[in-house]
């Protein structure tokens, strides 16, 4: 399945949301689309036979952050990524668990460790993390080592 | 065979000690001393040593028997490192428990707690005292000893629900219920293959139907209570493939899961002592008792112990058969199980029940037991 | 808790079937295992047979008839390292190249004052044994054998110092012969010219000695402007003695060291 | 009394890890599950983004205790494609060695597991006993039995030493009469299928929904397996069937997960052929500077750091032991990835736990969550 297929494929309707259907190593193609039409695009997505929600990951990239979704089509045997981005200040885009329930998980964990909000998710608890658990571990800002450590480490040549 | 019975012996004993000291003595203590309630009651004191002794050493035993074939069915070595072979393992192990401290759980009703075990411990010992080993190790001619050893035997499942109601735990709770379920479900076909026993040896008393045997073993007219018998009893010693009231998978230990120490050495002991008993009744019941095969020389019959000896080696390669099926099944579920309890094994025993009549009626039982036993 | 038998209202019922609880077959399975185990169980007896000893590999398989030990190599086991303090040149590469950070570079007797010995002292504590200190050593002088006993009672002790890992060295316990070969194109240590005050600091720390400093011409003051105030000289690395440690880019003043590909 | 919440876990014979599922039963039927996860977590992915490449390999090792190499070979797969490197030929069928030896002693691993949850204790020991022949063949290449960090950006840090193929073929020779033993003693025994007929039963559509992948979805009929349908390393070159049942229960899975067993036996065969006639590089030689085979890096980040390398981002799928396995690695040009995301087939197949244990009992529990074959350690990463 090429890119230029599955923009073609995708609901015309879909077209103020997408912001681009491109080619992306590993993956049939990556689709950037805005997060106040998240939930029409799954289902535009799951209607194309990507049944199989495998993956969801944000990613800092401290000035904003993005959301990945991986999914695999049983007929097309491919995986595409969806992507959106989402301000720093603002994270929540809407959850995809009414379009692929196996999405709970996945959002439970990508809230709780990059604190992504997903609006309406049923059960948005803490996973990994213990409860009451404050802080997001994978943002950059939070940090493993104390940077003077690292700098005694490398210079004590 | 000796008429002299293990009460008589310790009879005897106390009483030629005791008259040597009396002997000794001045005239009011020599009264006392020889006196018939001192002799009698410490001839009792003696026989319950003895009886103790014999029952621990022999489940202690037991423990390191199934250990190492278990072993050797699972490709490994099992008990190796104190004494020879690990014949010292399991007493090493006791040892440790009963150094260890019992941890009671704070909201655990302390005396079911610890009256539960004591009392499971106990009455399975009992059981020891009323099975003949041999034509001279018994506690007197009971008639009706069968029947009292099942009674004995059937407490069990009381206490078990007793010390798991009183851990205060979930497990325990689970565990306790299933145990007793199952262990009243098993009683009946249990019950009903020892009635078909009873009907072709025609008496309650175990001696009498261990010489009842003397020319054919049961196992071979009576297989299908044989069978029903063996199936209950591996229930009630909840070995696999009937173990779930301490499923380790679902249930942790079950009924025992909160014990620790001392008691848990009780349970453990007790129910090892309890497998050795279920053992020694179907030897007792199926094969024969101590009663030697005819082409034994009269030489090796005649030997004080032979009886004991030959008593002993049926109940272990009996035990060694419960091994093997633990070593070779899996686990059933409790509903699987009580249902083959009530719908298979009961009617399979009443069947067996109605064989037996059967086969008195008619008296062909030594056609039967021409085939298959060895006991001629 | 209910009686079980009374819940048969519940669903997934699976025992519909009144087949008889047919035990055959897996009791003979496990009566022939019982055979096979009866003289000779696989089990090594662990403290007493082991099987990094080549004699009892290959009486055990004969004995079973199960390869027990089939694939043992016991020479690329990565256990407890061993150091050849001797030939240890300070580079810091298994330093650096700790992934738990579990190595420290202390001073070990034999140095100059000014320019002391350091060896890396290996806490066990945190080590993972991954090998990647002994793949970096460029002098072969850490490796790792095939001690895996590491069991103490007192936490300091999971720390070796060079010198008991020098005593390690000294059993002559196999050691991993595994050597990695150095990639076609490695990098080289350059320098920026202009930044260069001529210190000196890189050629003298420099493990392998393989930095001179070279004179340089002192260019001629244009009028009108200052001359750096420095050293005339350079410094020169010997690619083929070089063993990439990085120690001269971290100890220059003026960060003028950078890696690069030499043209 | 008869309905209450029970915690199975932490430390509980079923789990097999540290979990808690928490299970809401009526008696002895369970009415609704909570698994609880996390207390296993140990933060891999954010350890992973302090760490250079190759070092993030240690951590992969750790990830899955019981299928280290597959998930070495994920990570490696998706920061070679991240980092524009090519592995040699040699390199990758060495992989698929690691991956398909790794399978098997992954599910002997479970074979164990599941047998002494349905309360056979014989299996347990035969299945850790032929897993052990195969941890032998790891350490005699790797060096280490469990924890084996042998793949590399760009290759494997060493080959097979002489001998291995032949010792390995041993291996195999002893393996495949063991696998008739172990069905003798399950299948062939009537109390098995009394147990395990009909158990957790999870339908092809109901996997598909909630994310379940691996051998329990092949034994609800629906091939996937990204070994064939999507091929990595040199899958598409190897003659392999997917294993398949169609009962979608406890049986099933226990079917397919031995029937995969036999189809790696089959691979690890032509690859072992392949390794004796092409002898060659296991490294590729084009390597960026902190990647250089024996010079591991030098220095921390933003330090000795030249950031000139191209940018990239690799994804990886790979068929791992437990199912389908991704890893999401991106490279910001630094010396440590920006961030590496793993999707866990475990995590998944708990995930669904509600759909397929609702409604059997308690008993039930150990042979249906054996059958899922968990390891937390990929679950809570």
């Amino acid at each position: 399945m090429k890119p230029e297929d599955l923009a073609r494929s995708l609901p015309p309707v879909l077209a103020p949301v997408l912001l681009g259907v491109e080619a992306f190593p590993g993956f049939a193609a990556r689709v950037r689309f805005r997060r106040e039409g998240a939930l029409d695009v799954f289902r535009a997505i799951h209607d194309l036979g990507f049944t199989h929600l495998a993956m969801i990951g944000g990613i800092d990239w401290v000035d904003h952050r993005e959301v990945i979704y991986t999914v695999w089509s049983d007929e097309a045997r491919t995986y595409l990524l969806l992507s959106t981005d989402v301000p720093a200040d603002d994270p929540r885009v809407e959850s995809a668990v009414p379009v692929w329930p196996s999405a709970n998980w996945h959002e439970r964990e990508a809230w709780e460790l990059v604190g992504i909000t997903f609006d309406h998710h049923p059960d948005l608890r803490h996973l990994l993390t213990p409860d009451g658990y404050a802080f997001h571990p994978l943002l950059r800002s939070f940090k493993i080592h104390e940077p003077e450590e690292l700098e005694v480490k490398t210079r004590h040549v | 065979m000796s008429n002299a019975t293990l009460y008589s012996v310790s009879y005897d004993l106390v009483h030629a000690v005791l008259f040597a000291i009396g002997s000794v003595l001045p005239a009011p203590l020599h009264g006392w001393i020889e006196s018939d309630g001192l002799v009698t009651g410490l001839a009792v004191l003696v026989f319950g040593v003895i009886l103790l002794a014999a029952s621990m050493l022999n489940t202690i035993l037991l423990i390191w028997w199934e250990r190492k074939l278990l072993g050797r069915f699972m490709d490994r070595r099992g008990a190796m490192h104190v004494g020879y072979a690990g014949l010292l393992q399991n007493f090493a192990d006791g040892f440790k428990l009963f150094r260890k401290d019992t941890v009671r759980p704070r909201e655990a009703d302390p005396l079911g707690f610890v009256t539960g075990p004591t009392a499971y411990m106990v009455t399975s010992m009992i059981m020891f005292g009323i099975l003949p080993i041999s034509s001279g190790w018994n506690s007197g001619a009971l008639p009706l000893s069968l029947l009292l050893a099942l009674a004995v035997f059937s407490f069990a499942p009381l206490f078990i629900f007793v010390s798991a109601w009183s851990s205060n735990n979930k497990y325990s709770l689970m565990g306790g219920m299933r145990s007793a379920a199952q262990m009243i479900a098993y009683e009946v076909p249990l019950l009903l293959a020892v009635v078909a026993v009873v009907i072709v040896a025609g008496s309650f008393d175990l001696t009498t139907i261990v010489y009842e045997q003397q020319n054919y073993w049961f196992w071979g007219p009576l297989f299908v209570a044989l069978v029903v018998f063996v199936a209950g009893m591996l229930a009630e010693m909840e070995r696999i493939p009937f173990d779930l009231p301490e499923a380790e998978a679902e249930l942790v230990e079950g009924w025992n899961t909160e014990y620790g120490g001392m008691l848990f050495a009780f349970f453990m002991l007790a129910d090892y002592l309890r497998a050795l008993v279920g053992s020694i009744l179907v030897v007792l019941l199926f094969l024969g008792g101590w009663t030697m095969p005819s082409w034994v020389p009269s030489v090796a019959t005649s030997f004080p112990l032979a009886g004991i000896v030959w008593f002993m080696v049926k109940t272990y390669a009996v035990f060694g058969v419960f091994i093997w099926i633990r070593a070779s099944l899996p686990r059933v579920r409790t509903d699987q199980l009580l249902r083959v309890g009530w719908n298979r094994m009961i009617p399979l025993s009443l069947l067996s029940v109605f064989l037996a009549a059967a086969l008195v009626t008619v008296k062909c039982l030594p056609v039967f037991g021409c085939v298959p036993s060895p006991g001629i | 808790m209910t009686d079980s038998t009374t819940t048969d209202e519940t669903t997934n019922d699976t025992t519909t079937g009144g087949s008889v609880l047919w035990v055959a077959r897996p009791m003979a399975t496990a009566a022939r295992q019982f055979a096979k185990s009866l003289f000779r169980p696989s089990t090594i007896v662990y403290p007493y047979e082991r099987l990094e000893d080549p004699k009892f590999r290959e009486k055990v398989e004969v004995a079973s008839g199960k390869p027990i030990g089939v694939g043992q190599i016991w020479d690329n086991y990565r256990g407890v390292h061993a150091l050849n303090i001797a030939t240890c040149i300070s580079c810091n590469l298994c330093a650096f190249s700790c992934p738990d950070i579990c190595i420290d570079m202390v001073t070990v007797p034999g140095g100059d004052p000014k320019h002391p010995k350091k060896c890396p002292q290996i806490d066990y504590g945190k080590c993972s044994f991954c090998g990647f200190c002994s793949d970096a050593c460029p002098e072969g002088c850490l490796t790792m054998t095939t001690r895996y006993g590491l069991t103490t009672s007192k936490r300091a002790e999971m720390v070796y110092s060079p010198q008991r890992l020098y005593d390690v060295y000294r059993t002559k316990l196999p050691m991993n012969p595994i050597r990695l070969a150095r990639p076609e194109n490695e990098d080289s240590i350059l320098l920026d010219p202009p930044l260069c005050i001529g210190c000196n600091a890189c050629a003298r720390d420099c493990p392998t000695q393989c930095i001179t400093m070279l004179d340089v011409p002192k260019p001629e003051a244009k009028p009108g402007e200052k001359l750096p105030k420095r050293i005339w000289k350079e410094p020169v690395v010997n690619d083929s003695d070089c063993v990439r440690c990085g120690t001269c880019i971290s100890v220059c003043p003026k960060e003028c060291l950078f890696w690069g590909t030499r043209k | 009394m008869s309905e209450m919440w029970l915690n199975m876990g932490p430390q509980h014979p079923m789990t097999h890890g540290l979990w808690n599922l928490r299970v809401h039963i009526d008696g002895e039927v369970i009415r609704d599950v909570d698994p609880e996860m996390g207390y296993l977590h140990r933060g891999i992915e954010k350890l992973s983004e302090d760490r250079h490449y190759n070092e993030v390999v240690t951590l992969m090792d750790r990830t899955c205790y019981v299928a280290g190499l597959a998930w070495e070979h994920l990570y490696i797969l998706a920061s070679e494609e991240a980092l524009h490197i090519a592995p040699p030929e040699r390199a990758q069928y060495l992989r698929v060695l690691c991956e398909e030896f790794q399978r098997i002693a992954s599910h002997l691993m479970w074979y164990a597991a599941f047998v002494q949850d349905i309360g056979l204790m014989t299996p347990f020991l035969y299945g850790m006993r032929d897993r052990d022949l195969i941890l032998d063949l790891f350490q005699s290449y790797t060096g280490a039995r469990m924890t084996y960090e042998y793949m590399r950006v760009g290759g494997v840090r060493n080959d097979v030493p002489p001998g291995f193929t032949d010792r390995a073929r041993q291996v195999l020779d002893w393996l495949e009469p063991r696998f008739v033993e172990y069905d003798q003693l399950t299948l062939g025994s009537d109390i098995f299928h009394k147990r395990c007929d009909n158990l957790g039963v999870l339908r092809a559509n109901d996997c598909v929904t909630q994310g379940v992948t691996g051998p329990m979805l092949r034994s609800a009929g629906l091939k996937r397996d990204l070994r064939k349908d999507r091929p990595y390393a040199v899958y598409d070159q190897l003659d392999f069937e997917v294993a398949l049942a169609d009962t979608a229960d406890v049986t099933g899975r226990y079917l397919v997960r031995l029937e995969e067993m036999r189809q790696s036996v089959r691979i690890l065969r032509q690859v072992l052929d392949w390794l004796d006639r092409h002898p060659g590089p296991v490294m590729a030689s084009q390597l960026p500077r902190w990647l250089g085979a024996p010079y591991a890096p030098v220095g921390r980040e933003g330090y000795l750091l030249k950031r000139n390398y191209p940018k990239g981002v690799g994804f990886s799928a790979v068929e791992e032991p437990h199912g389908e396995a991704l890893a999401y690695v991106v490279n910001e040009g630094g010396e440590h990835p920006y961030r590496v995301k793993f999707r866990s087939p475990v995590y998944a197949n708990i995930a669904a736990a509600r759909h397929y244990l609702v409604g059997y009992r308690v008993a039930d529990i150990p042979p249906i969550m054996g059958s899922v074959d968990i390891c937390v350690g990929e679950v809570d990463r």
